[in-house]
Protein backbone atom coordinates (compact mmCIF):
# COMPACT_ATOMS: atom_id res chain seq x y z
CA UNK A 1 0.00 0.00 0.00
CA UNK A 2 1.72 3.03 -1.22
CA UNK A 3 0.87 5.74 0.83
CA UNK A 4 2.35 9.05 2.48
CA UNK A 5 0.28 11.73 3.50
CA UNK A 6 1.48 14.96 6.15
CA UNK A 7 -1.30 16.96 8.41
CA UNK A 8 0.09 20.18 9.67
CA UNK A 9 -1.34 22.48 12.21
CA UNK A 10 0.35 24.78 15.37
CA UNK A 11 -0.43 23.41 18.14
CA UNK A 12 1.78 26.50 20.09
CA UNK A 13 3.12 29.94 19.28
CA UNK A 14 6.07 29.03 17.02
CA UNK A 15 5.50 25.87 16.65
CA UNK A 16 4.69 23.91 13.34
CA UNK A 17 3.47 20.01 13.98
CA UNK A 18 3.49 17.75 10.72
CA UNK A 19 1.87 14.08 11.61
CA UNK A 20 2.92 11.77 8.79
CA UNK A 21 0.83 8.68 7.70
CA UNK A 22 1.64 6.12 5.60
CA UNK A 23 4.61 5.05 4.20
CA UNK A 24 8.32 7.31 4.64
CA UNK A 25 10.24 6.10 1.58
CA UNK A 26 12.41 7.27 -1.38
CA UNK A 27 9.01 8.20 -3.62
CA UNK A 28 7.56 9.93 -0.26
CA UNK A 29 10.58 11.95 0.94
CA UNK A 30 10.62 15.16 -1.79
CA UNK A 31 7.05 15.90 -0.42
CA UNK A 32 8.46 15.92 3.70
CA UNK A 33 11.13 18.13 2.77
CA UNK A 34 9.05 20.85 0.29
CA UNK A 35 6.50 20.57 2.85
CA UNK A 36 9.03 21.25 5.77
CA UNK A 37 10.49 24.15 3.84
CA UNK A 38 7.34 25.62 3.05
CA UNK A 39 6.51 25.74 7.24
CA UNK A 40 9.75 27.31 7.87
CA UNK A 41 8.55 30.10 5.35
CA UNK A 42 7.35 31.82 8.68
CA UNK A 43 9.44 32.15 11.64
CA UNK A 44 9.55 28.81 13.64
CA UNK A 45 10.83 27.67 16.72
CA UNK A 46 10.23 23.96 16.93
CA UNK A 47 9.26 21.74 14.14
CA UNK A 48 7.49 18.44 15.41
CA UNK A 49 7.38 15.59 13.17
CA UNK A 50 4.68 13.11 14.32
CA UNK A 51 5.62 9.61 13.53
CA UNK A 52 2.71 8.35 15.41
CA UNK A 53 0.55 7.48 12.19
CA UNK A 54 3.83 6.18 9.89
CA UNK A 55 3.42 2.66 9.00
CA UNK A 56 7.19 2.65 7.69
CA UNK A 57 10.42 3.74 7.36
CA UNK A 58 14.03 2.59 5.76
CA UNK A 59 16.87 5.07 4.60
CA UNK A 60 15.61 6.94 2.40
CA UNK A 61 13.02 8.44 4.91
CA UNK A 62 16.05 8.44 7.96
CA UNK A 63 17.49 10.45 5.01
CA UNK A 64 14.59 13.07 4.67
CA UNK A 65 14.49 13.45 8.51
CA UNK A 66 17.77 14.78 8.69
CA UNK A 67 17.59 16.88 5.97
CA UNK A 68 14.60 18.23 7.26
CA UNK A 69 16.57 18.45 10.90
CA UNK A 70 19.18 20.54 8.72
CA UNK A 71 16.43 22.73 7.49
CA UNK A 72 15.46 23.42 10.69
CA UNK A 73 18.68 24.48 12.08
CA UNK A 74 19.54 26.68 9.31
CA UNK A 75 16.48 28.36 9.94
CA UNK A 76 16.99 29.27 13.72
CA UNK A 77 14.32 26.12 14.46
CA UNK A 78 14.80 22.79 16.36
CA UNK A 79 13.26 19.20 14.84
CA UNK A 80 11.28 17.51 17.44
CA UNK A 81 10.34 13.76 16.47
CA UNK A 82 7.33 12.36 18.22
CA UNK A 83 7.99 8.57 18.16
CA UNK A 84 6.48 5.99 15.46
CA UNK A 85 5.18 2.52 16.46
CA UNK A 86 7.93 0.25 16.98
CA UNK A 87 8.30 -1.28 13.52
CA UNK A 88 9.05 2.60 12.62
CA UNK A 89 10.99 3.26 16.08
CA UNK A 90 13.16 0.19 15.49
CA UNK A 91 14.51 1.85 12.32
CA UNK A 92 16.71 4.53 14.24
CA UNK A 93 17.64 1.59 16.58
CA UNK A 94 19.15 -0.62 13.27
CA UNK A 95 20.49 2.36 11.76
CA UNK A 96 21.97 3.18 14.96
CA UNK A 97 20.76 7.13 14.76
CA UNK A 98 18.57 7.63 17.88
CA UNK A 99 20.87 9.48 19.68
CA UNK A 100 20.82 11.81 16.62
CA UNK A 101 17.50 13.23 17.16
CA UNK A 102 15.64 14.90 19.69
CA UNK A 103 12.28 12.84 20.64
CA UNK A 104 9.59 13.24 22.48
CA UNK A 105 6.13 11.95 24.23
CA UNK A 106 7.72 8.48 24.27
CA UNK A 107 10.18 6.72 25.63
CA UNK A 108 12.35 5.98 23.23
CA UNK A 109 14.71 9.23 23.28
CA UNK A 110 15.22 12.09 25.61
CA UNK A 111 12.53 12.91 27.98
CA UNK A 112 12.47 16.70 27.59
CA UNK A 113 8.87 16.64 26.25
CA UNK A 114 7.18 19.12 23.73
CA UNK A 115 5.28 21.05 26.23
CA UNK A 116 8.24 22.75 27.50
CA UNK A 117 9.98 23.64 24.51
CA UNK A 118 6.81 25.66 22.60
CA UNK A 119 6.59 27.96 25.04
CA UNK B 1 -10.27 -22.09 15.63
CA UNK B 2 -8.44 -23.75 12.26
CA UNK B 3 -7.06 -22.54 9.20
CA UNK B 4 -3.55 -20.47 8.82
CA UNK B 5 -0.84 -21.52 6.44
CA UNK B 6 1.81 -23.36 8.51
CA UNK B 7 1.66 -26.55 6.14
CA UNK B 8 2.26 -24.65 3.01
CA UNK B 9 5.73 -25.53 1.15
CA UNK B 10 7.80 -23.12 0.46
CA UNK B 11 6.97 -19.87 -2.26
CA UNK B 12 9.14 -17.70 -4.51
CA UNK B 13 8.86 -15.55 -7.74
CA UNK B 14 10.86 -13.23 -9.50
CA UNK B 15 10.03 -9.43 -10.13
CA UNK B 16 10.98 -7.35 -13.16
CA UNK B 17 10.21 -3.44 -11.99
CA UNK B 18 11.72 -0.25 -13.58
CA UNK B 19 13.63 2.62 -12.68
CA UNK B 20 10.67 4.20 -11.05
CA UNK B 21 10.40 5.81 -7.54
CA UNK B 22 7.71 3.60 -6.56
CA UNK B 23 9.23 0.71 -7.47
CA UNK B 24 10.31 0.26 -3.36
CA UNK B 25 6.74 0.23 -2.69
CA UNK B 26 5.67 -2.36 -5.18
CA UNK B 27 8.44 -4.60 -3.72
CA UNK B 28 6.99 -4.10 -0.99
CA UNK B 29 3.80 -5.12 -1.16
CA UNK B 30 5.39 -8.03 -3.14
CA UNK B 31 6.96 -9.26 -0.08
CA UNK B 32 4.01 -9.07 1.73
CA UNK B 33 2.59 -11.37 -0.68
CA UNK B 34 4.75 -13.78 0.92
CA UNK B 35 2.67 -13.57 4.45
CA UNK B 36 1.37 -16.88 3.92
CA UNK B 37 4.50 -19.00 4.56
CA UNK B 38 6.66 -16.76 6.64
CA UNK B 39 7.12 -15.86 10.15
CA UNK B 40 5.79 -11.81 10.35
CA UNK B 41 9.27 -10.36 11.83
CA UNK B 42 11.72 -12.33 9.03
CA UNK B 43 8.59 -10.71 6.73
CA UNK B 44 8.96 -7.10 7.89
CA UNK B 45 13.58 -7.70 7.78
CA UNK B 46 12.88 -8.80 4.08
CA UNK B 47 10.04 -6.12 3.44
CA UNK B 48 13.13 -3.54 4.62
CA UNK B 49 16.28 -5.20 3.04
CA UNK B 50 14.24 -5.21 -0.22
CA UNK B 51 13.61 -1.84 0.02
CA UNK B 52 17.04 -0.66 0.89
CA UNK B 53 18.15 -3.18 -2.25
CA UNK B 54 15.36 -1.64 -4.68
CA UNK B 55 16.13 2.15 -3.68
CA UNK B 56 19.54 1.10 -4.38
CA UNK B 57 19.08 -0.12 -7.79
CA UNK B 58 16.44 2.43 -9.03
CA UNK B 59 18.87 5.47 -7.99
CA UNK B 60 21.99 4.20 -8.29
CA UNK B 61 22.10 2.05 -11.66
CA UNK B 62 18.10 1.91 -13.28
CA UNK B 63 17.25 5.27 -13.21
CA UNK B 64 14.24 5.46 -15.96
CA UNK B 65 14.99 2.59 -17.48
CA UNK B 66 12.10 0.10 -18.47
CA UNK B 67 12.07 -3.23 -16.14
CA UNK B 68 15.57 -2.93 -15.25
CA UNK B 69 15.29 -3.99 -11.23
CA UNK B 70 15.01 -7.67 -10.74
CA UNK B 71 13.80 -9.04 -7.41
CA UNK B 72 14.07 -12.57 -6.69
CA UNK B 73 12.84 -14.25 -3.53
CA UNK B 74 12.38 -17.36 -1.48
CA UNK B 75 10.33 -17.88 1.47
CA UNK B 76 9.69 -21.16 3.62
CA UNK B 77 9.74 -22.12 6.97
CA UNK B 78 13.39 -22.02 7.12
CA UNK B 79 13.85 -18.63 6.30
CA UNK B 80 13.74 -16.13 3.64
CA UNK B 81 16.66 -15.62 0.41
CA UNK B 82 16.22 -13.29 -1.71
CA UNK B 83 18.77 -11.01 -4.63
CA UNK B 84 18.19 -7.31 -6.00
CA UNK B 85 19.94 -7.31 -9.58
CA UNK B 86 20.27 -4.36 -11.59
CA UNK B 87 22.35 -3.34 -15.03
CA UNK B 88 24.55 -0.81 -13.72
CA UNK B 89 28.46 -0.95 -13.48
CA UNK B 90 29.80 -2.63 -10.22
CA UNK B 91 30.16 -0.53 -6.89
CA UNK B 92 31.92 -1.81 -3.68
CA UNK B 93 29.55 -1.89 -0.76
CA UNK B 94 30.36 0.12 2.49
CA UNK B 95 27.83 -0.98 4.97
CA UNK B 96 29.52 1.04 7.99
CA UNK B 97 27.28 3.68 9.94
CA UNK B 98 28.05 6.87 8.07
CA UNK B 99 29.98 9.35 10.38
CA UNK B 100 27.70 11.75 12.16
CA UNK B 101 26.66 14.72 10.19
CA UNK B 102 25.80 12.66 7.45
CA UNK B 103 22.73 12.57 5.64
CA UNK B 104 22.66 9.35 3.08
CA UNK B 105 24.45 5.92 3.36
CA UNK B 106 22.42 4.16 5.66
CA UNK B 107 21.12 1.67 3.42
CA UNK B 108 23.40 -0.67 3.03
CA UNK B 109 24.56 -0.23 7.13
CA UNK B 110 20.95 -0.81 7.60
CA UNK B 111 20.70 -3.95 5.59
CA UNK B 112 23.95 -5.59 6.97
CA UNK B 113 22.18 -5.18 10.35
CA UNK B 114 18.99 -6.76 9.48
CA UNK B 115 20.21 -9.34 6.95
CA UNK B 116 21.82 -13.08 8.89
CA UNK B 117 23.97 -12.74 5.73
CA UNK B 118 24.53 -10.74 2.70
CA UNK B 119 27.06 -9.95 -0.29
CA UNK B 120 27.13 -8.45 -3.55
CA UNK B 121 28.23 -10.35 -7.00
CA UNK B 122 28.71 -8.88 -10.41
CA UNK B 123 28.14 -10.50 -13.14
CA UNK B 124 25.87 -7.94 -16.26
CA UNK B 125 25.25 -5.81 -13.63
CA UNK B 126 24.59 -5.72 -9.65
CA UNK B 127 23.68 -8.65 -7.59
CA UNK B 128 22.70 -7.83 -4.17
CA UNK B 129 21.68 -11.35 -2.13
CA UNK B 130 20.82 -11.58 1.65
CA UNK B 131 18.92 -13.96 4.17
CA UNK B 132 16.39 -13.26 7.29
CA UNK C 1 -2.99 18.04 3.80
CA UNK C 2 -0.19 17.08 1.21
CA UNK C 3 1.38 14.27 -0.18
CA UNK C 4 -0.52 11.62 -2.79
CA UNK C 5 0.52 10.27 -5.48
CA UNK C 6 -1.81 12.00 -8.02
CA UNK C 7 1.51 13.57 -10.35
CA UNK C 8 3.23 10.30 -10.75
CA UNK C 9 3.75 8.73 -13.97
CA UNK C 10 2.76 5.50 -15.05
CA UNK C 11 4.22 2.11 -13.19
CA UNK C 12 4.69 -1.34 -14.42
CA UNK C 13 5.81 -4.62 -13.69
CA UNK C 14 6.51 -8.33 -14.54
CA UNK C 15 6.35 -11.05 -12.14
CA UNK C 16 7.37 -14.78 -12.36
CA UNK C 17 5.03 -16.81 -10.13
CA UNK C 18 4.99 -21.10 -9.38
CA UNK C 19 2.00 -22.89 -9.98
CA UNK C 20 1.60 -22.90 -6.10
CA UNK C 21 -1.28 -21.99 -4.29
CA UNK C 22 -0.51 -19.11 -3.17
CA UNK C 23 0.75 -17.88 -6.19
CA UNK C 24 -2.94 -15.77 -6.64
CA UNK C 25 -2.62 -13.97 -2.89
CA UNK C 26 0.88 -13.20 -4.36
CA UNK C 27 -0.12 -11.63 -7.06
CA UNK C 28 -2.60 -9.74 -5.46
CA UNK C 29 -0.06 -8.44 -2.72
CA UNK C 30 1.91 -6.86 -6.13
CA UNK C 31 -1.43 -5.85 -7.47
CA UNK C 32 -1.50 -3.67 -4.30
CA UNK C 33 1.59 -1.89 -4.93
CA UNK C 34 0.22 0.00 -7.47
CA UNK C 35 -1.79 2.04 -5.20
CA UNK C 36 0.60 4.97 -5.41
CA UNK C 37 -1.16 5.21 -9.58
CA UNK C 38 -4.67 3.77 -9.68
CA UNK C 39 -7.59 4.59 -8.42
CA UNK C 40 -8.91 2.23 -5.35
CA UNK C 41 -12.23 1.23 -7.61
CA UNK C 42 -9.37 0.10 -10.23
CA UNK C 43 -7.26 -1.62 -7.90
CA UNK C 44 -10.13 -3.92 -6.73
CA UNK C 45 -11.10 -4.49 -9.83
CA UNK C 46 -7.54 -5.79 -10.87
CA UNK C 47 -7.04 -7.13 -8.01
CA UNK C 48 -9.78 -9.37 -8.91
CA UNK C 49 -9.59 -10.59 -12.27
CA UNK C 50 -5.71 -11.48 -11.57
CA UNK C 51 -6.75 -13.43 -8.57
CA UNK C 52 -9.06 -15.09 -10.91
CA UNK C 53 -6.29 -15.47 -14.15
CA UNK C 54 -3.84 -16.62 -11.78
CA UNK C 55 -6.02 -18.92 -10.31
CA UNK C 56 -6.86 -20.38 -13.74
CA UNK C 57 -3.62 -20.55 -14.86
CA UNK C 58 -1.85 -22.47 -11.52
CA UNK C 59 -4.75 -24.67 -11.80
CA UNK C 60 -5.32 -25.77 -15.41
CA UNK C 61 -2.20 -25.09 -16.83
CA UNK C 62 0.69 -24.97 -13.92
CA UNK C 63 0.47 -26.70 -11.13
CA UNK C 64 3.55 -28.01 -9.50
CA UNK C 65 5.79 -26.08 -12.43
CA UNK C 66 8.26 -23.47 -11.49
CA UNK C 67 8.26 -19.77 -12.10
CA UNK C 68 5.60 -21.03 -15.25
CA UNK C 69 2.63 -17.82 -14.64
CA UNK C 70 3.73 -14.34 -15.57
CA UNK C 71 1.82 -11.39 -14.44
CA UNK C 72 2.22 -8.38 -16.29
CA UNK C 73 0.56 -4.80 -15.30
CA UNK C 74 1.10 -1.97 -15.99
CA UNK C 75 -0.79 0.86 -14.60
CA UNK C 76 -1.51 4.72 -14.79
CA UNK C 77 -3.92 7.57 -14.42
CA UNK C 78 -5.44 5.84 -17.66
CA UNK C 79 -6.15 2.57 -15.85
CA UNK C 80 -4.77 -0.64 -15.39
CA UNK C 81 -3.62 -3.38 -18.44
CA UNK C 82 -2.53 -6.81 -17.29
CA UNK C 83 -1.92 -9.93 -19.06
CA UNK C 84 -1.38 -13.85 -17.44
CA UNK C 85 0.78 -16.21 -19.26
CA UNK C 86 1.23 -19.47 -18.81
CA UNK C 87 2.83 -22.70 -20.42
CA UNK C 88 -0.50 -24.79 -20.63
CA UNK C 89 -2.17 -25.79 -23.71
CA UNK C 90 -4.57 -23.99 -25.44
CA UNK C 91 -8.62 -23.63 -24.56
CA UNK C 92 -11.58 -21.94 -25.08
CA UNK C 93 -12.67 -19.40 -22.99
CA UNK C 94 -16.40 -19.61 -21.35
CA UNK C 95 -17.52 -16.66 -19.80
CA UNK C 96 -20.96 -17.13 -19.74
CA UNK C 97 -22.90 -17.67 -16.18
CA UNK C 98 -22.87 -21.16 -15.32
CA UNK C 99 -26.37 -23.17 -14.65
CA UNK C 100 -27.78 -23.36 -11.84
CA UNK C 101 -26.46 -25.88 -9.79
CA UNK C 102 -23.30 -25.81 -11.00
CA UNK C 103 -20.22 -25.43 -8.45
CA UNK C 104 -17.40 -24.20 -11.14
CA UNK C 105 -16.98 -22.46 -14.09
CA UNK C 106 -17.40 -18.46 -12.59
CA UNK C 107 -14.16 -16.77 -12.78
CA UNK C 108 -14.11 -16.35 -16.22
CA UNK C 109 -17.81 -14.90 -15.96
CA UNK C 110 -16.48 -12.90 -13.21
CA UNK C 111 -13.96 -11.68 -15.33
CA UNK C 112 -16.07 -10.65 -18.26
CA UNK C 113 -18.24 -8.96 -16.22
CA UNK C 114 -15.47 -6.89 -14.15
CA UNK C 115 -13.25 -5.77 -17.22
CA UNK C 116 -13.85 -3.45 -19.50
CA UNK C 117 -12.14 -5.23 -22.31
CA UNK C 118 -10.21 -8.85 -22.19
CA UNK C 119 -9.56 -11.47 -24.52
CA UNK C 120 -7.30 -14.45 -24.61
CA UNK C 121 -4.02 -14.76 -27.16
CA UNK C 122 -2.13 -18.10 -27.86
CA UNK C 123 1.49 -18.03 -28.33
CA UNK C 124 3.38 -20.34 -26.45
CA UNK C 125 1.22 -21.03 -23.74
CA UNK C 126 -2.29 -18.71 -23.00
CA UNK C 127 -2.10 -15.26 -22.46
CA UNK C 128 -5.42 -13.85 -20.78
CA UNK C 129 -4.71 -9.94 -21.20
CA UNK C 130 -7.40 -7.38 -19.66
CA UNK C 131 -7.90 -3.59 -19.07
CA UNK C 132 -9.55 -1.64 -16.06
CA UNK D 1 -1.65 -10.52 2.89
CA UNK D 2 -2.58 -14.03 2.46
CA UNK D 3 -4.57 -14.84 5.55
CA UNK D 4 -7.77 -16.92 6.35
CA UNK D 5 -8.95 -18.05 9.86
CA UNK D 6 -12.27 -19.61 10.62
CA UNK D 7 -13.55 -19.72 14.26
CA UNK D 8 -16.57 -21.87 15.06
CA UNK D 9 -19.48 -21.56 17.84
CA UNK D 10 -22.92 -22.66 18.37
CA UNK D 11 -25.13 -19.57 18.84
CA UNK D 12 -28.27 -22.40 18.98
CA UNK D 13 -29.51 -25.74 19.25
CA UNK D 14 -28.87 -27.61 16.32
CA UNK D 15 -26.62 -24.01 14.47
CA UNK D 16 -23.21 -24.28 14.01
CA UNK D 17 -21.91 -20.99 13.10
CA UNK D 18 -18.19 -20.25 11.32
CA UNK D 19 -16.84 -16.58 11.20
CA UNK D 20 -14.50 -16.02 8.47
CA UNK D 21 -11.65 -13.80 8.77
CA UNK D 22 -9.23 -12.79 5.74
CA UNK D 23 -8.95 -13.78 2.28
CA UNK D 24 -11.27 -16.87 0.91
CA UNK D 25 -9.47 -17.88 -2.43
CA UNK D 26 -7.74 -20.79 -3.87
CA UNK D 27 -5.46 -21.70 -0.95
CA UNK D 28 -8.41 -20.98 2.00
CA UNK D 29 -11.14 -22.83 0.07
CA UNK D 30 -10.03 -26.38 1.43
CA UNK D 31 -10.21 -25.31 4.61
CA UNK D 32 -13.46 -24.10 4.93
CA UNK D 33 -14.84 -27.27 3.00
CA UNK D 34 -13.21 -29.59 5.35
CA UNK D 35 -14.20 -27.51 8.68
CA UNK D 36 -17.58 -27.64 7.26
CA UNK D 37 -17.70 -31.34 7.07
CA UNK D 38 -16.09 -31.77 10.22
CA UNK D 39 -18.93 -29.65 11.96
CA UNK D 40 -21.82 -32.01 9.83
CA UNK D 41 -20.58 -34.91 11.74
CA UNK D 42 -22.71 -33.95 14.25
CA UNK D 43 -26.50 -33.63 14.08
CA UNK D 44 -26.74 -30.36 12.61
CA UNK D 45 -30.14 -28.14 11.51
CA UNK D 46 -28.27 -24.83 10.18
CA UNK D 47 -25.18 -23.86 9.38
CA UNK D 48 -23.87 -20.61 9.72
CA UNK D 49 -21.39 -19.33 7.56
CA UNK D 50 -20.53 -15.30 8.65
CA UNK D 51 -18.89 -13.29 6.17
CA UNK D 52 -18.32 -10.10 7.71
CA UNK D 53 -14.77 -10.52 8.54
CA UNK D 54 -13.96 -11.72 5.25
CA UNK D 55 -11.66 -9.41 3.47
CA UNK D 56 -11.87 -10.61 -0.72
CA UNK D 57 -13.76 -13.50 -1.76
CA UNK D 58 -13.22 -14.42 -5.46
CA UNK D 59 -14.46 -17.41 -7.76
CA UNK D 60 -12.28 -20.19 -5.53
CA UNK D 61 -14.31 -18.96 -2.47
CA UNK D 62 -17.54 -18.64 -4.32
CA UNK D 63 -17.16 -22.70 -5.45
CA UNK D 64 -16.16 -23.47 -1.79
CA UNK D 65 -19.49 -21.96 -0.09
CA UNK D 66 -21.63 -23.87 -3.27
CA UNK D 67 -19.91 -27.17 -1.86
CA UNK D 68 -20.36 -26.15 1.48
CA UNK D 69 -24.06 -25.50 0.37
CA UNK D 70 -24.03 -29.45 -1.10
CA UNK D 71 -22.48 -30.60 1.67
CA UNK D 72 -24.99 -28.90 4.62
CA UNK D 73 -28.22 -30.08 2.17
CA UNK D 74 -27.15 -33.68 1.93
CA UNK D 75 -26.56 -33.75 5.49
CA UNK D 76 -30.08 -32.72 5.89
CA UNK D 77 -28.66 -28.85 6.76
CA UNK D 78 -29.59 -25.20 5.68
CA UNK D 79 -26.68 -23.03 4.39
CA UNK D 80 -27.11 -19.45 5.78
CA UNK D 81 -24.96 -16.92 4.88
CA UNK D 82 -24.47 -13.54 7.19
CA UNK D 83 -23.18 -10.75 4.63
CA UNK D 84 -19.80 -9.91 4.13
CA UNK D 85 -18.64 -6.19 3.67
CA UNK D 86 -19.15 -4.16 0.51
CA UNK D 87 -16.08 -5.66 -1.56
CA UNK D 88 -17.43 -9.17 -0.62
CA UNK D 89 -20.65 -8.98 -0.95
CA UNK D 90 -20.28 -7.56 -4.87
CA UNK D 91 -18.73 -10.76 -5.94
CA UNK D 92 -22.02 -12.43 -5.29
CA UNK D 93 -23.54 -9.75 -7.70
CA UNK D 94 -20.45 -9.64 -10.02
CA UNK D 95 -21.31 -13.65 -10.39
CA UNK D 96 -24.99 -12.45 -10.49
CA UNK D 97 -25.23 -15.95 -7.89
CA UNK D 98 -26.83 -13.41 -5.06
CA UNK D 99 -30.26 -15.76 -5.38
CA UNK D 100 -28.42 -18.82 -5.36
CA UNK D 101 -27.63 -18.60 -1.36
CA UNK D 102 -29.81 -17.49 2.26
CA UNK D 103 -28.43 -14.30 3.16
CA UNK D 104 -29.80 -13.40 6.57
CA UNK D 105 -29.42 -10.12 9.01
CA UNK D 106 -28.20 -8.19 5.98
CA UNK D 107 -30.01 -6.12 3.12
CA UNK D 108 -28.18 -7.89 0.58
CA UNK D 109 -29.99 -10.95 0.35
CA UNK D 110 -33.60 -12.69 1.68
CA UNK D 111 -34.54 -11.16 5.20
CA UNK D 112 -36.17 -14.42 6.80
CA UNK D 113 -33.46 -13.67 9.63
CA UNK D 114 -31.08 -16.33 11.24
CA UNK D 115 -33.50 -16.23 14.85
CA UNK D 116 -36.32 -17.81 12.83
CA UNK D 117 -34.52 -20.31 11.30
CA UNK D 118 -32.61 -21.96 13.81
CA UNK D 119 -35.82 -22.66 16.27
N1 LIG E 1 22.76 -0.91 -6.85
C1 LIG E 1 23.80 -0.04 -6.77
N2 LIG E 1 24.45 0.39 -7.88
C2 LIG E 1 25.49 1.26 -7.78
N3 LIG E 1 25.94 1.77 -6.62
C3 LIG E 1 25.33 1.38 -5.49
C4 LIG E 1 24.23 0.46 -5.49
N4 LIG E 1 23.84 0.28 -4.21
C5 LIG E 1 24.65 1.03 -3.45
N5 LIG E 1 25.55 1.70 -4.21
C6 LIG E 1 26.64 2.58 -3.74
O1 LIG E 1 26.85 2.32 -2.36
C7 LIG E 1 26.65 3.53 -1.61
C8 LIG E 1 26.04 3.22 -0.25
O2 LIG E 1 24.70 2.78 -0.41
P1 LIG E 1 23.68 2.96 0.78
O3 LIG E 1 24.32 2.47 2.03
O4 LIG E 1 22.40 2.27 0.39
O5 LIG E 1 23.47 4.51 0.94
P2 LIG E 1 22.89 5.62 -0.05
O6 LIG E 1 22.21 4.93 -1.17
O7 LIG E 1 21.98 6.40 0.83
O8 LIG E 1 24.09 6.43 -0.48
C9 LIG E 1 25.79 4.41 -2.50
O9 LIG E 1 25.97 5.77 -2.22
C10 LIG E 1 26.27 4.05 -3.87
O10 LIG E 1 27.46 4.74 -4.20
N1 LIG F 1 -5.22 -20.81 -18.03
C1 LIG F 1 -6.03 -21.80 -18.43
N2 LIG F 1 -5.52 -22.92 -19.00
C2 LIG F 1 -6.32 -23.93 -19.41
N3 LIG F 1 -7.66 -23.89 -19.29
C3 LIG F 1 -8.23 -22.83 -18.72
C4 LIG F 1 -7.45 -21.73 -18.26
N4 LIG F 1 -8.30 -20.79 -17.76
C5 LIG F 1 -9.53 -21.29 -17.90
N5 LIG F 1 -9.50 -22.51 -18.48
C6 LIG F 1 -10.67 -23.35 -18.86
O1 LIG F 1 -11.82 -22.54 -18.86
C7 LIG F 1 -12.79 -23.06 -17.95
C8 LIG F 1 -13.56 -21.94 -17.28
O2 LIG F 1 -12.70 -21.22 -16.42
P1 LIG F 1 -13.33 -20.41 -15.21
O3 LIG F 1 -14.49 -19.65 -15.73
O4 LIG F 1 -12.27 -19.63 -14.56
O5 LIG F 1 -13.91 -21.51 -14.23
P2 LIG F 1 -13.24 -22.70 -13.41
O6 LIG F 1 -11.76 -22.47 -13.42
O7 LIG F 1 -13.85 -22.57 -12.05
O8 LIG F 1 -13.66 -23.97 -14.11
C9 LIG F 1 -11.99 -23.92 -16.99
O9 LIG F 1 -12.75 -24.93 -16.39
C10 LIG F 1 -10.89 -24.47 -17.86
O10 LIG F 1 -11.36 -25.60 -18.55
Amino acid sequence: MDFFEISWDSPGDGCRRGRLRGELDVAAAPTLERDVLQQLADPVEVVVIDLEGLEFLDSSGLRALLMVQEHAQRAGARLVLVPGPPRVQSLFHVAEVVSWFEFCGGTNGHEDGLAGSTT
Amino acid sequence: MSGGPSTQPALSFELRLPGHSLAPALARACVDGLAGVCAPERLAAARLIVSELVTNAVIHASKGLPQSVVVELSAGEAGIAGVVRDEGPPFEARAELPDRGSIGGFGLHIVDRTATEWGITHQVGNAVWFKV
